[in-house]
């Protein structure tokens, strides 16, 4: 049984409805990119808000559930490029996390586009802007998050170390930047 | 209750251009908790911050919310701001509201809109955070280098003339490494012995250092400005105090032993120095070859030596010492090429020998006294085959890597003894010749000159028809297969990193790539630093390299190493993991995510339910961890938080921010 | 010397190198021209293009110059080369599949290695054994080499190595419709990949 | 009793004949039973991998098959390297997939699942047992015969194809030569390829293949080759002369290098006549040599003999004058004891005497 009630929600999206993405962005890589942006006045949409953490491998799967649980339609993860991590391997353990956790919300019927994972330097100022304004559109596409119930609040089973945990991630949940 | 003050920021027209900041203030206002709002045309400016120490101190503010540039900005000005207020400087949170909300919308109504989301979270987040401290690491001002080759010996020395204690740990029985085994250097063909030889006495006599020969690393623990080291000095069996270096006794010495300094194209005895220009300039006995040692008879050492300096009851030494700073300058060795290319003969020809071997052939003080004369017949040979990158760039059998010093050095090779032998005929095999650096292509083109023969094409095979080697190559770029009848083959092998590499580093908890070449903390920005604080690296240790680069990183390492000894102490950083030691299981899984060692499990005693009981919990040193906070996550148990950016200031800023 | 307009090198030409390394299972873009597989090829003297060269230029995309080289068909497959290539290219699986490729390209610049190959295989399909006296005659009338080895077959029927009567062996006609039905197959398999490649196109 | 399924060849009954024969008598003296597989069919060697990959794994398909089918529990032995490789490129292949099987027994028309390895005869004459068995069975040690074994490349090479550690100087034909009395000699071109069918193909091209094994056997003291494939034997045992011509022709020095199966060699070690093991249909001379170096083996045995004896004798007359001199000594020491004792007596009678 899906928690998602699959959206005919098209048909009911408020007037003015705006898509509301929280985006957690690691301090070194994506949140000096996402400065940079700043410096050089791109523009982009005003739905994602930003979320400092110090890398992306303090990124807490429960932070993810409390923002869709209170609101949120959509949450952007971002960090370091795998190998770039300031703190050698957060990424790494990001990715392998975010992916299982991923799959797991798919498998509870979230729609894919609703949770993503990039990798967006810090001189990747241009990126991080389209990164935004993707997820907003694809987020807006599919219109607000109608949680029938809440998402149970768990501890997520402990992720295995070590190399079978990244073979257990098939290939195609890996959005293509992780894959690359 | 918490007092929240908020100060929001013009910034000019940079933030006020698009953000109705006036708008921002009274919302903010309107937040629990906060007690006092104020904006200001330039926060950062000296009245500005004399307006924010004031307002703090009126009226009785206990946290601090700024609404103004980046954090990466201005957050270290905040900070200093706050430590001169009776404000803990952790008890602060920044809005960012110029580079990403003003500067990156144009809709004045929608950046007026997220500002006040953006600091919604920071007011949610502040009221949740806690004054955080940090600790003072004391400094002990000396530093253990590992490894007394060229590398080490820079490295020491640079940190021993600026005024500090040094020691080497070398694991040979003298200072000097590879670079002493070399004749000549290119491109300036410097005598190596030359070169070198000072500064191996200059190490041994500096009043700063250290030197402990014959000596390895045992054990380590602590950090950064702390680290203790357990150093075993093998047993020598001669006490040095005593000895005054002789040599009666290696004349004497019936036991007969594969030299190793000569690449084993000599013998030496027992009990041995390891060059005549060794230092310490004193001999030790090979315990395994020794007749007394081994069999109990003999002891003709102990009867010519005029001090009584020989001691058969010898047992190694361990000593504790406590490092502020450590120097990894563990070298390089040839990658064991034989098992790997049985098409070269794979060891079975006496005359295809390694550079190594060919350095100790044309040095004058070499088996040969500097003749080039083949090993097996020591006769000289007319003809003269050198292959280049044997394990280099070859996934299939060595490694993939370029092993960077070999082009000049087989040129050098092919110079050296067409210089030697004049009617000799030299023959280079190549694929590429890479010669960037200071006089290195026109040292390349001289060779050229002198006749050297560059025949581009790896060799396929080498093979014996008489006492010939033949080997055969292909001419690339002429397209057609070669062959050379050679007298001796000098195969140009690949580096890789010194024996025991693997297990040094993982004391020191020192990563290694996948071919054990130690890792970097940034290969352009921080290119001596390991990943663990207070761990630096020289010389080839970190990857191949020649001699020059060698001595500029060790003297890099060095002025990094002096840096950190010139501190008293080091502020530690407070933003670390800290474990809630109620609800951790002590299984461990947070030390194995730890990239700097940095938390370990420890027994402790706790009194639950009225009863004492011990048990394991983790133990995070601040002195290693760097706050990066893959911990946390792992816990099972959510033991584990990230001072600073806890679970409960990231839950409340998401729900802040879910409210809009 | 040849001449190489390289921007004139069609991406069908490039595809079917591609295809040609596919067949192989080796990555053309591994080869750094190193020249150890040359180096060790005990033909290489006898060749148009060394076995590097025929790598370089199906890096190249020059397909035609490979399809009509000698190399692959004097290229005696053993395995010489891909057992010491550095960067663990099957050299020798190259020549092979450019070999068939040329071979259905309708070129054989060998004609002597195409008859043997066919007179071998026709031997087989007839007698589930290959008959090595019938063989060597009709290769040597095939390819005009008529009195090649004359000498030696007196000498084999001398020893009664070789005589008039032919082994068979009892299921030929079993062994017949096997090379049939593995004929078929591979064009089949090559049929199917020409289509795949209409399709790409 | 060790008893393997057998895959004899085209060329067994052909050019191949003296290793056929020497095989069985080999396999009947150590009791290694050889089963020949019913109806087994041609393995189409290089000719059918350069027509088609699928004829190329099929053909040896159908004879394991059958191997499987008839003999099962049977390893199959291929003393020919060229059908060892045939057979087993085939067996990799089968059990490289499920998918690839399925295509296997398409084509062969029959079921298969690739059970039976695929051994060479070597393999087989390598085992500890075999070689006990073959070392109790030497009558006469082949002595003085310096040989160059020489492999070939089908039975090496593709080294994960064919299993091989040692691709570039393998050892197993060599220790059974040494195994048999005879001197391997250490040469470099054990696996350097003979030309195959090129010989027949490029006759021209191909000829200096040959030429440069030879060379290098002789370069390095070799009195014969020894090999362990047909073809092979065939290239170097029949074109010698045709070799030799040529050298003639250029002024160079012919070639005296006689070729022999390595199962030849240990039929004579086990006491086999030349002719009963097939040596006497050899092109190239292959007689002369073996009387030559049993005659060099017989005078060298004589000559140790001598030695023996020679040494023996002087031990014996060191010992002998060891044990005079001892004597000597002994009856020195005697007489000086005796003298001594004497003195010591006399003053005693002096002494009484002066009382």
């Amino acid at each position: 049984m899906s928690v998602v009630e699959t959206n005919e929600a098209a048909a009911q999206v408020p007037e003015n409805w705006e898509p509301k993405i929280i985006a957690f962005c690691c301090h070194w890589c994506t949140y000096t990119g996402a400065d940079l942006a700043g410096l050089n006045r791109m523009n982009y949409p005003a739905n994602v808000r930003v979320l400092r953490i110090p890398c992306s491998g303090r990124m807490n799967p429960q932070y993810v559930i409390e923002a869709l649980n209170k609101g949120c339609d959509g949450v952007l993860v971002c960090g370091c490029h795998p190998g770039d991590c300031h703190y050698v391997t957060g990424n790494y353990f990001a990715r392998r996390r975010m992916m299982i956790f991923k799959r797991l919300l798919e498998y509870e019927g979230l729609e894919p586009d609703r949770f993503q994972v990039r990798w967006i330097s810090g001189a990747e100022a241009g990126k991080f802007r389209d990164t935004v304004m993707s997820v907003v559109e694809q987020v807006r596409a599919l219109g607000p998050l109608n949680l029938t119930r809440e998402i149970p609040y768990f501890e997520l089973p402990a992720v295995p170390d070590g190399e079978e945990a990244f073979d257990a991630v098939p290939e195609e949940v890996v959005p293509e930047e992780v894959s690359a | 209750m918490s007092r929240i003050g908020v100060f929001l920021c013009y910034c000019g027209s940079n933030i006020a251009g698009t953000v109705d900041v006036e708008a921002v203030a009274e919302m903010a206002r309107s937040l629990p908790e906060v007690v006092y709002v104020e904006t200001n045309k330039y926060t950062c400016s000296d009245p500005g911050q004399e307006g924010v120490k004031n307002a703090i101190i009126e009226k009785g503010i206990d946290r601090v919310v700024v609404g103004a540039c980046s954090p990466r900005m201005h957050e270290p000005t905040w900070r200093k701001l706050l430590a001169d207020t009776p404000v803990n400087p952790y008890m602060l949170e920044v809005a960012n509201l110029r580079e990403q909300c003003s500067w990156v919308h144009k809709d004045r109504e929608v950046a007026t809109a997220k500002a006040i989301d953006l600091v919604k979270m920071a007011v949610a987040k502040v009221a949740r955070l806690q004054p955080l401290h940090s600790i003072e690491i004391p400094v002990h001002k000396k530093a253990l280098v590992i490894g007394g080759g060229i590398a080490g010996m820079q490295t020491a020395l640079d940190i021993a003339d600026a005024g500090f204690q040094v020691t080497i740990v070398e694991r040979e029985t003298s200072l000097g490494g590879k670079m002493v085994m070399l004749d000549k250097t290119f491109p300036t063909m410097d005598c190596s012995a030359c070169i070198c030889t000072p500064k191996m006495s200059e190490v041994g006599n500096h009043p700063n250092i250290t030197v402990k020969s014959y000596s390895e690393v045992e054990n380590v623990s602590g950090y950064i400005g702390n680290f203790e080291v357990t150093i075993r000095e093998k047993a020598k069996f001669i006490d040095y105090n005593l000895c005054t270096g002789c040599g009666a006794c290696e004349t004497k010495c019936p036991a007969k032993v594969t030299n190793a300094f000569e690449q084993g194209m000599s013998q030496r005895t027992a009990i041995y120095k390891m060059f005549p220009q060794a230092v310490p300039a004193k001999p030790v006995i090979d315990a395994e070859h020794c007749l007394k040692l081994t069999t109990g008879k003999c002891g003709v050492c102990s009867k010519v030596c005029p001090t009584g300096a020989i001691n058969y009851e010898d047992e190694d030494k361990l000593t504790t010492e406590t490092y502020g700073a450590v120097v990894f300058a563990t070298g390089y060795k040839l990658i064991d090429w034989k098992p790997l290319y049985p098409e070269y003969g794979g060891g079975k020809y006496e005359d295809v020998i390694t550079g190594l071997q060919f350095e100790r052939l044309v040095n004058a003080s070499g088996p040969t006294e500097g003749h080039v004369l083949r090993p097996s017949d020591r006769t000289e040979p007319k003809s003269v085959v050198i292959i280049k990158c044997v394990g280099s760039r070859d996934p299939n059998k060595g490694k993939a890597y370029c092993s960077r010093a070999c082009c000049m050095y087989s040129a050098k090779h092919a110079h050296q003894y067409l210089d030697k032998v004049p009617d000799g005929k030299c023959y280079v095999f190549y694929m590429d010749v890479r010669t960037p650096g200071k006089g290195y292509d026109e040292f390349y083109m001289n060779t050229l000159h002198d006749g050297a023969q560059y025949i581009r094409g790896r060799v396929s095979k080498i093979y014996k028809e008489g006492d010939k080697l033949i080997c055969k190559g292909e001419d690339t770029l002429t397209s057609s297969q070669v062959t050379v009848s050679a007298d001796m083959v000098v195969l140009e092998t690949a580096m890789v990193p010194a024996d025991g590499i693997d297990e040094l580093a993982a004391k020191f908890t020192v990563g290694r790539d996948a071919d054990s070449w130690l890792v970097e903390a940034h290969a352009k920005l921080r290119p001596v630093e390991t990943n663990t604080a207070g761990i630096y690296l020289a010389g080839t240790c970190q990857g191949p390299k020649d001699i020059p680069d060698s001595v500029c990183q060790a003297g890099a390492a060095a002025s990094k190493v002096i840096g950190l000894l010139n501190k008293d102490a080091l502020q530690s950083n407070p933003q670390i993991s800290r474990v809630n030691e109620t609800l951790c299981q002590g299984d461990g899984a947070c030390v194995n995510i730890c990239p700097y060692g940095a938390i370990s499990i420890v027994e402790k005693q706790f009194r639950e339910n009225s009863r004492k009981v011990v048990r394991p919990v983790a133990q995070v040193n601040p002195g290693l961890c760097q706050g990066c906070g893959a911990c946390t996550v792992t816990c099972r148990a959510g033991a584990m938080d990230l001072l600073g950016y806890t679970n409960e200031s990231i839950m409340r800023e998401v729900d802040a921010l879910c409210q809009w | 010397m040849r001449f190489l307009d390289l921007s004139a090198i069609s991406d069908a030409d490039k595809q079917a190198c591609e295809a040609i390394a596919r067949d192989a299972g080796v990555n053309l873009k591994d080869c750094y021209q190193c020249g150890k597989c040359t180096a060790g090829c005990p033909l290489a003297e006898s060749m148009d293009l060394v076995p590097r060269e025929v790598i370089r230029y199906l890096q190249l995309g020059a397909v035609d110059v490979v399809l009509e080289a000698k190399t692959p068909w004097i290229c005696a497959q053993c395995v010489v080369c891909s057992s010491r290539c550095p960067q663990n290219v099957d050299i020798c699986s190259v020549m092979r599949a450019v070999r068939l490729a040329s071979k259905h390209a309708g070129k054989r610049p060998v004609p002597e290695a195409d008859i043997f190959d066919d007179e071998f295989i026709a031997n087989v399909r007839a007698h589930g054994v290959s008959n090595e006296q019938y063989l060597a005659a009709a290769y040597n009338v095939k390819s005009g080499h008529f009195v090649q080895d004359m000498g030696n077959a007196t000498r084999m029927l001398k020893r009664g190595m070789v005589g008039v009567a032919m082994h068979n062996t009892k299921g030929r006609a079993n062994v017949a419709a096997l090379v049939d039905r593995a004929l078929a197959a591979d064009s089949t398999r090559r049929a199917q990949a020409d289509e795949g490649k209409g399709g790409e196109a | 009793m060790m008893k393997y399924a057998y895959f004899p060849g085209c060329s067994a009954n052909t050019t191949g004949k003296s290793f056929t024969v020497s095989t069985a008598y080999v396999a009947e003296k150590i009791g290694v039973e050889l089963v020949e597989i019913p109806d087994w069919n041609c393995c189409g060697t290089s000719a059918a991998a350069l027509t088609s990959p699928e004829l190329a794994v099929a053909l040896p398909a159908r004879s394991l098959a059958i191997a499987d089918r008839e003999l099962p529990g049977l390893d199959v032995v291929a003393p020919c390297a060229g059908c060892y490789r045939s057979l087993k490129t085939s067996l990799a292949f089968a059990r490289e997939s499920e998918e690839n099987r399925e295509l296997i027994k398409k084509i062969i028309n029959a079921p298969y699942e690739a059970k039976a390895d695929v051994l060479t005869l070597l393999d087989v004459l390598a085992t500890d047992e075999a070689r006990e068995t073959i070392a109790a069975k030497v009558q006469r040690k082949l002595r003085c015969l310096k040989v160059a074994c020489y492999y070939g490349c089908a039975m090496v090479r593709p080294a994960d194809v064919c299993e091989c550690d040692n691709v570039e100087d393998p050892m197993e034909m060599d220790d059974l030569m040494e195994l048999i009395g005879a001197e391997p000699v250490d040469w470099a071109f054990k696996t350097e390829c003979c030309g195959a069918a090129q010989q027949m193909t490029i006759p021209v091209q191909a000829k200096p293949m040959i030429e440069r094994i030879f060379q290098n056997a002789v370069a390095n003291g070799a009195d014969c080759i020894v090999t362990s494939c047909p073809l092979c034997m065939l290239n170097l045992d029949m074109r010698e002369a045709e070799i030799n011509r040529a050298r003639v022709a250029n002024g160079l020095e012919p070639f005296d290098i006689p070729c022999y199966y390595f199962t030849e060699l240990i039929g004579l070690a086990f006491g086999a006549d030349p002719d009963e093991v097939g040596i006497d249909i050899h092109f190239h001379p292959a007689k002369t040599l073996l009387l030559q170096r049993e005659l060099d083996a017989l005078e060298l045995e004589e000559a140790e003999n001598i030695a023996r004896a020679e040494e023996a004798r002087k031990k014996a007359e060191m010992a002998a004058k060891i044990a005079a001199k001892k004597a000597e000594k002994a009856a020195k020491e005697k007489a000086a004891k005796e003298a001594a004792a004497q003195a010591a007596a006399q003053p005693e009678e002096g002494k009484e005497a002066a009382e």
